[in-house]
């Protein structure tokens, strides 16, 4: 009964998401993965950035996102591996790749922590 | 245009063939033929071992689903001019075993139609038996099962569905559209047992929403979202039975 | 009067050809290739949308990687910046981006699919569902950009 | 699994996954649910023909309507070859019928308030037919397969072909069926059997009906010594598209349609069927019954008022008028028909259209329970004559038809099994003698010999020719020669497929030789009946003669295998022979 509740809630959290790597991750991966480090726009001074990373809102926010992010992809990833490369042995894909997701949410509370 | 096409066609015999192979047929190529009319021509002047299912003629019994050039299709309902020149390939529906030539194997959907519980569930039993008066259903009542109830079980779906191809467990589109479709229903309570079902792990969860099914589907029945939205359904519900624990049942 | 509701008794009937393949059958059954999603338009692009999940994890263990950077000071701050414009980050960042850009696109499309929106008891139509979602793509993206370069 | 002879025992064996059948099926699962009920099917239960019916199915539901006018449309549709005392049991329990049908979840069409919508239809005077869009049969269909499947103890063999009813000492005791995928060849007996096989309509070359529609009900009945009741009427719907033969749904013209000949002139209003008018009128022009509109064709072909095409004369239907958003709330199957298979879009153009063979008046001699003058068989649905459709069938009957004495069969089965005794031996020896004849005289025939389809074509246009909506002495005794000559020939079919494994050759080989006798029944029957009555028009014999043809036509089957037709009366209640008066 509580095994099977497990699914919703996965797939309820992959979407969620889904939604935020949708709307959040395009401006973010633009402007932090090509605009400021190749220098198309200048990039915002470290001050300001520590000022935006160390606020509260933005600690749970990004917190939040990151593990949805996660879960997501975990989520996803494991069914690329059943249909795109027919692994079979289910169970350990499962595990490996919720698995990640988890210690990535981990990581991702300490890292965040840590710059706070 | 051309006054003959080929047909490439799957044959198989399971008392002497080890595997399908193909043999070809030109039929005549005429605008107002379909598929089926050309397998008709050879199965009545040229092979007549050729075995295949068909019926209706008229695109509603569902009956003679194959794959036309790789794509699932009723062929009743496939032009031959739409595939001109040639040749035209046609094979069993994919995804499932094939019996004979282009006849499949269709016992595991018969097998699993009837877990989804397609038919009205009420508590007043009553309801089922005795003809006394009318439920009102409202036109827009209708219109929000309607798409759902179009399907005519032709299987072409599961032929498109990768997921049901790799995992034959899977439950599949036609059979959740089906349980959404009751679902719907405004005279149907049975919601419940029916979730039950489909939150199992070869059920809505399976799908990986690749909406071929949708595709594919002669009768625009949809069954993509029907899946989509049980899955958003069951969360919902998982979230409110974490919520008020005792309260939801 | 109770009947059970629905539950599927074993029937009598000596077999039970309802459901399951009849046995002494020698059915051939094909087998799916590994490369079964190359061969239709439709499938690849399935495959290419789910396989963004790799490079939606990628950008949050860069982000990671940003924000640590952030927290240990300026000097690694710039580190990052100069690390992150070196040939391979950015060709990373470059093939990343396409397939999150990818993931949007598709998630945008199929939502109206997903969920049945309905405001005053009317469903609303897809197009808007569509046009909703991008508009918040705008806003949030604005908003990203107002609060980093302020 | 038994690998013997007899494969299963059941209490009642259901022939048919159809609307009756089904219909069955559930009746007595409903009243008796420790019987062991079995349906046998050649196809999945819904791919039945019941599928295609498109326009509705009459029950007497409004408030301005009543049982009497819904009895007299149909004795009078009948042209008062109906038995009366039926008429009467099924226009009051259709409505019942119906209902059920809503409580088990048929989408019906609704009204704004909720209530079911009726619509008109030909020969009715009052609205009463329910719709479910214009997929009235797929919907019915799939309702009564899907709540079918509620009763898991109901034991189903589909894709099973049965070839023979096993009889001993008057007594029906089972059939012999061949499981087509894997080619298995058994007896399945049972205390009583029930016949829901549906028409016939493919004894004729150009038809609505589906591929399975060949009688094969019919023809088992008949050979195991059954009657077979009223057969030389045969329906032609006036509205089928050339070259397919597929259906356009009389709801067409029942939601306002014009039929024009090639002048742009609704014809009809010269063969006494009222006068046009810009909405439609019950009873009149294009609501009046099947019969006079298709015989009203046949004379504007002979007035050279017809449109020539490749696949004969035919006429216009004209939906125009009727704009785009009616035709696609109440019509769409129309329209994505004619988008389909004619390329023509229905709101902008012109649907063509000619008379095309539809349904079968005649079948199985039944009581009005559907039992069959053989003891434990029974049967229902188009495969039976009870008869409420006597000479002419209205539309949208013949589907609350299959309910109404599907579910009676079913009841009247159920009692009769519950009393039966046991299976006697001999009927293992009955099916024994079956599956050799049918693996070693068929299977193992090999190919040569005559063709399948050739002999399949010359039945078809031998019956056009003979039993066509006009007809005369002379045409119909040189279709009966043209058929004893193909009887003959029918025993050399060449087999080229040995296999045993969905064998569809076999499959068309039985079929064929079921057609040719039902073949027989239609011309032997319309031969003895020397008078012009509903779809049975004679030009030699043009006027209805009720002196000597208020009396049905029994065909029986001699042991030398010759028709033999005699007679029994109608049963005349309430409304005595009038005339039939539409339009005016
Ligand atoms: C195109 C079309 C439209 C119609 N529209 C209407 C309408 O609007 N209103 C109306 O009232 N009527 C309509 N009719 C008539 C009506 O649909 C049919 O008369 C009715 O559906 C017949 O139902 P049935 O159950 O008797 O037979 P079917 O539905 O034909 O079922 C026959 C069953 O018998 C089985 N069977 C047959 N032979 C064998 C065998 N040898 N072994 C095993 N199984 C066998 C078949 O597999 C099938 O399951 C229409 C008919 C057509 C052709
Ligand atoms: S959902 Fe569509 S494709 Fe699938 S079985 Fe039903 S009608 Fe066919
Ligand atoms: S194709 Fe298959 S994966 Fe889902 S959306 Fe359709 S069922
Ligand atoms: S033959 Fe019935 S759907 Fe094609």
């Amino acid at each position: 009964m509580s095994r099977r509740r497990v699914q919703p809630l996965v797939w309820l959290a992959f979407s969620a998401g889904g939604v935020a790597a949708a709307v959040l991750l395009p401006s973010l991966a633009l402007l932090f993965g090509l605009a400021f480090p190749l220098g198309w726009l200048d990039p915002p001074d470290h001050q300001h950035l520590l000022a935006v990373v160390g606020h509260p809102v933005t600690f749970v926010v990004l917190l939040g996102t990151f593990v949805l992010l996660l879960v997501h992809s975990a989520h996803r990833f494991r069914y690329t591996l059943y249909d795109g490369l027919q692994i079979k042995k289910k169970r350990t894909v499962a595990v490996l790749c919720y698995g990640a997701a988890v210690v990535g949410s981990g990581a991702t509370l300490a890292v965040l922590w840590a710059a706070a | 245009m051309a006054d003959s096409i080929r047909l490439r066609v799957s044959r198989y015999r399971p008392d002497t063939d080890p595997e399908p192979h193909w043999q070809e047929y030109d039929v005549p190529l005429r605008k107002e033929w379909t598929v089926l009319d050309g397998l008709n021509h050879v199965k009545n002047e040229v092979d007549t071992t050729l075995s295949f299912r068909w019926s209706c003629r008229m695109g509603i019994c569902g009956s003679c689903g194959m794959n036309v050039d790789g794509e699932p299709r009723l062929t009743c309902a496939t032009f031959l001019s739409d595939h001109a020149p040639g040749p035209v390939t046609v094979e069993p529906l994919a995804n499932f075993p094939v019996v004979r030539d282009l006849v499949v194997d269709l016992s595991d959907f018969m097998a699993k139609l009837p877990r989804v519980k397609p038919w009205i569930i009420h508590p007043d039993d009553h309801r089922t038996v005795e003809p006394d008066v009318e439920y009102l259903q409202t036109p827009e009542q209708l219109d929000a099962y309607k798409q759902f109830s179009m399907c005519i079980n032709c299987m072409l779906c599961y032929a498109a569905c990768p997921v049901y191809g790799l995992d034959p467990e899977f439950i599949g589109p036609a059979a959740i559209a089906l349980a959404e479709r009751y679902d719907l229903d405004s005279r149907d309570r049975g919601e419940r047992e029916r979730l039950d079902v489909l939150v199992e792990h070869d059920g809505v969860y399976g799908c990986t929403f690749v909406g071929e099914c949708t595709r594919v589907c002669p009768k625009h029945v949809d069954p993509a979202a029907a899946i989509q939205r049980y899955k958003l359904k069951a969360a919902m519900e998982t979230v409110k039975a974490f919520l008020l624990p005792r309260g939801a049942r | 009067m109770t009947r059970s509701g629905g539950a599927t008794t074993p029937s009598r009937g000596t077999p039970t050809p309802s459901g399951g393949t009849p046995t002494g059958l020698r059915l051939y059954r094909p087998r799916v290739s590994t490369w079964w999603w190359t061969r239709k338009r439709s499938y690849l692009v399935f495959v290419m949308r789910e396989l963004s999940s790799v490079f939606v994890a990628w950008f949050v263990v860069y982000l990671l990687f940003l924000v640590h950077a952030v927290g240990r000071g300026e000097a690694a701050y710039l580190r990052f910046l100069d690390w992150a414009a070196s040939p391979w980050v950015t060709l990373l960042n470059v093939v990343a981006l396409a397939f999150v850009l990818l993931h949007a696109v598709t998630w945008f499309a199929l939502t109206p699919q997903a969920m049945a929106v309905r405001v005053a008891g009317r469903t609303v139509p897809p197009v808007h569902i569509i046009a909703g979602q991008y508009t918040g793509l705008v806003v949030v993206s604005g908003f990203v950009l107002w609060l980093v370069t302020r | 699994m038994s690998d013997g002879v007899i494969r299963a025992a059941h209490d009642v064996l259901i022939v048919g996954g159809g609307g009756a059948g089904l219909r069955a099926a559930i009746a007595i699962a409903e009243v008796d649910p420790r019987l062991d009920v079995a349906v046998v099917s050649k196809v999945y239960p819904m791919r039945s023909h019941t599928v295609s019916a498109e326009g509705g199915a009459a029950g007497v539901i409004a408030a301005d309507d009543s049982l009497d006018e819904h009895c007299y449309d149909t004795v009078s549709g009948s042209d008062w070859l109906g038995d009366q005392d039926a008429v009467e049991a099924f226009v009051r329990e259709a409505p019942e019928e119906l209902l059920r049908l809503e409580h088990w979840g048929c989408p019906w069409s609704r009204r704004p308030d909720g209530r079911v919508a009726v619509r008109a239809f030909g020969g009715m005077k009052k609205k009463r037919t329910w719709f479910a869009a214009d997929k009235t049969g797929f919907h019915m269909l799939h309702t009564l397969f899907q709540t079918s499947l509620k009763h898991g103890e109901v034991t189903r063999y589909d894709e099973e072909f049965v070839t023979r009813l096993l009889v001993d000492d008057g007594r029906v005791h089972g059939v012999v069926a061949i499981g087509l995928l894997t080619g298995r060849i058994q007896a399945l007996t049972a205390k009583a059997v029930v016949l829901g096989t549906g028409g016939c309509g493919k004894v004729f070359p150009f038809t609505t009906n589906a591929n399975i529609n060949t009688g094969d009900g019919m023809a088992l009945a008949y050979r195991a010594g059954a009657p077979l009741k009223d057969m030389e009427f045969v329906q032609y719907h006036p509205t089928g598209l050339p070259f397919t033969g597929i259906l356009i749904t009389e709801a067409a013209r029942a939601e306002g349609g014009w039929l024009i000949n090639k002048d742009g002139y609704r014809y009809l209003q010269d063969y006494d069927l009222g006068r046009p008018t810009p909405t439609p009128e019950l009873r009149s022009m294009e609501l009046g019954p099947r019969d006079r509109l298709s015989q009203a064709f046949v004379h504007e072909v002979e007035k050279g008022r017809t449109v020539d095409s490749p696949y004969g004369p035919i006429v216009h239907l004209d939906l125009r008028h009727l704009g785009a958003k009616l035709i696609d709330t109440k019509l769409p199957f129309v329209r994505e028909l004619c988008l389909k298979y004619e390329r023509i879009d229905p709101v902008h153009e012109l649907i063509p259209v000619r008379p095309v063979v539809h349904y079968m008046m005649g079948g199985v001699s039944t009581d009005i329970d559907g039992a069959t003058p053989l003891a434990g068989l029974y049967a229902a649905g188009e495969t039976a004559c009870v008869s409420i459709n006597g000479a002419n069938r209205l539309g949208s009957n013949s589907l609350p038809e299959c309910l109404v004495f599907g579910a009676r069969a079913g009841r009247a089965a159920a009692e009769y099994a519950s009393a039966a005794g046991r299976t006697p031996a001999v009927v293992e020896a009955q099916a024994g003698d079956e599956v050799r004849r049918l693996e070693q005289d068929l299977l193992g025939r090999g190919p040569g010999g005559e063709s399948i389809a050739a002999l399949r074509d010359q039945m078809q246009a031998a019956m056009e020719e003979a039993a066509g909506i006009f007809r005369t002495g002379p045409t119909m005794a040189k279709g009966a020669d043209t058929l004893a000559e193909l009887q003959e020939r029918v025993g050399n079919v060449g087999l080229a497929d040995t296999s045993r494994s969905f064998n569809t050759e076999l499959l068309a080989a039985l079929e064929l030789a079921n057609m040719l006798d039902i073949s027989e029944c239609i011309l032997q029957s319309g031969l003895q009946r020397e008078e012009s009555r509903g779809a049975h028009q004679r030009t030699d014999f043009p006027a209805r003669d009720d002196e000597r043809f208020l009396t049905h036509l029994l065909v029986h089957r001699e042991s030398d295998g010759t028709a033999r037709v005699d007679r029994s009366p109608v049963t005349i209640t309430r409304w005595p022979p009038g005339e039939r008066v539409y339009g005016r």
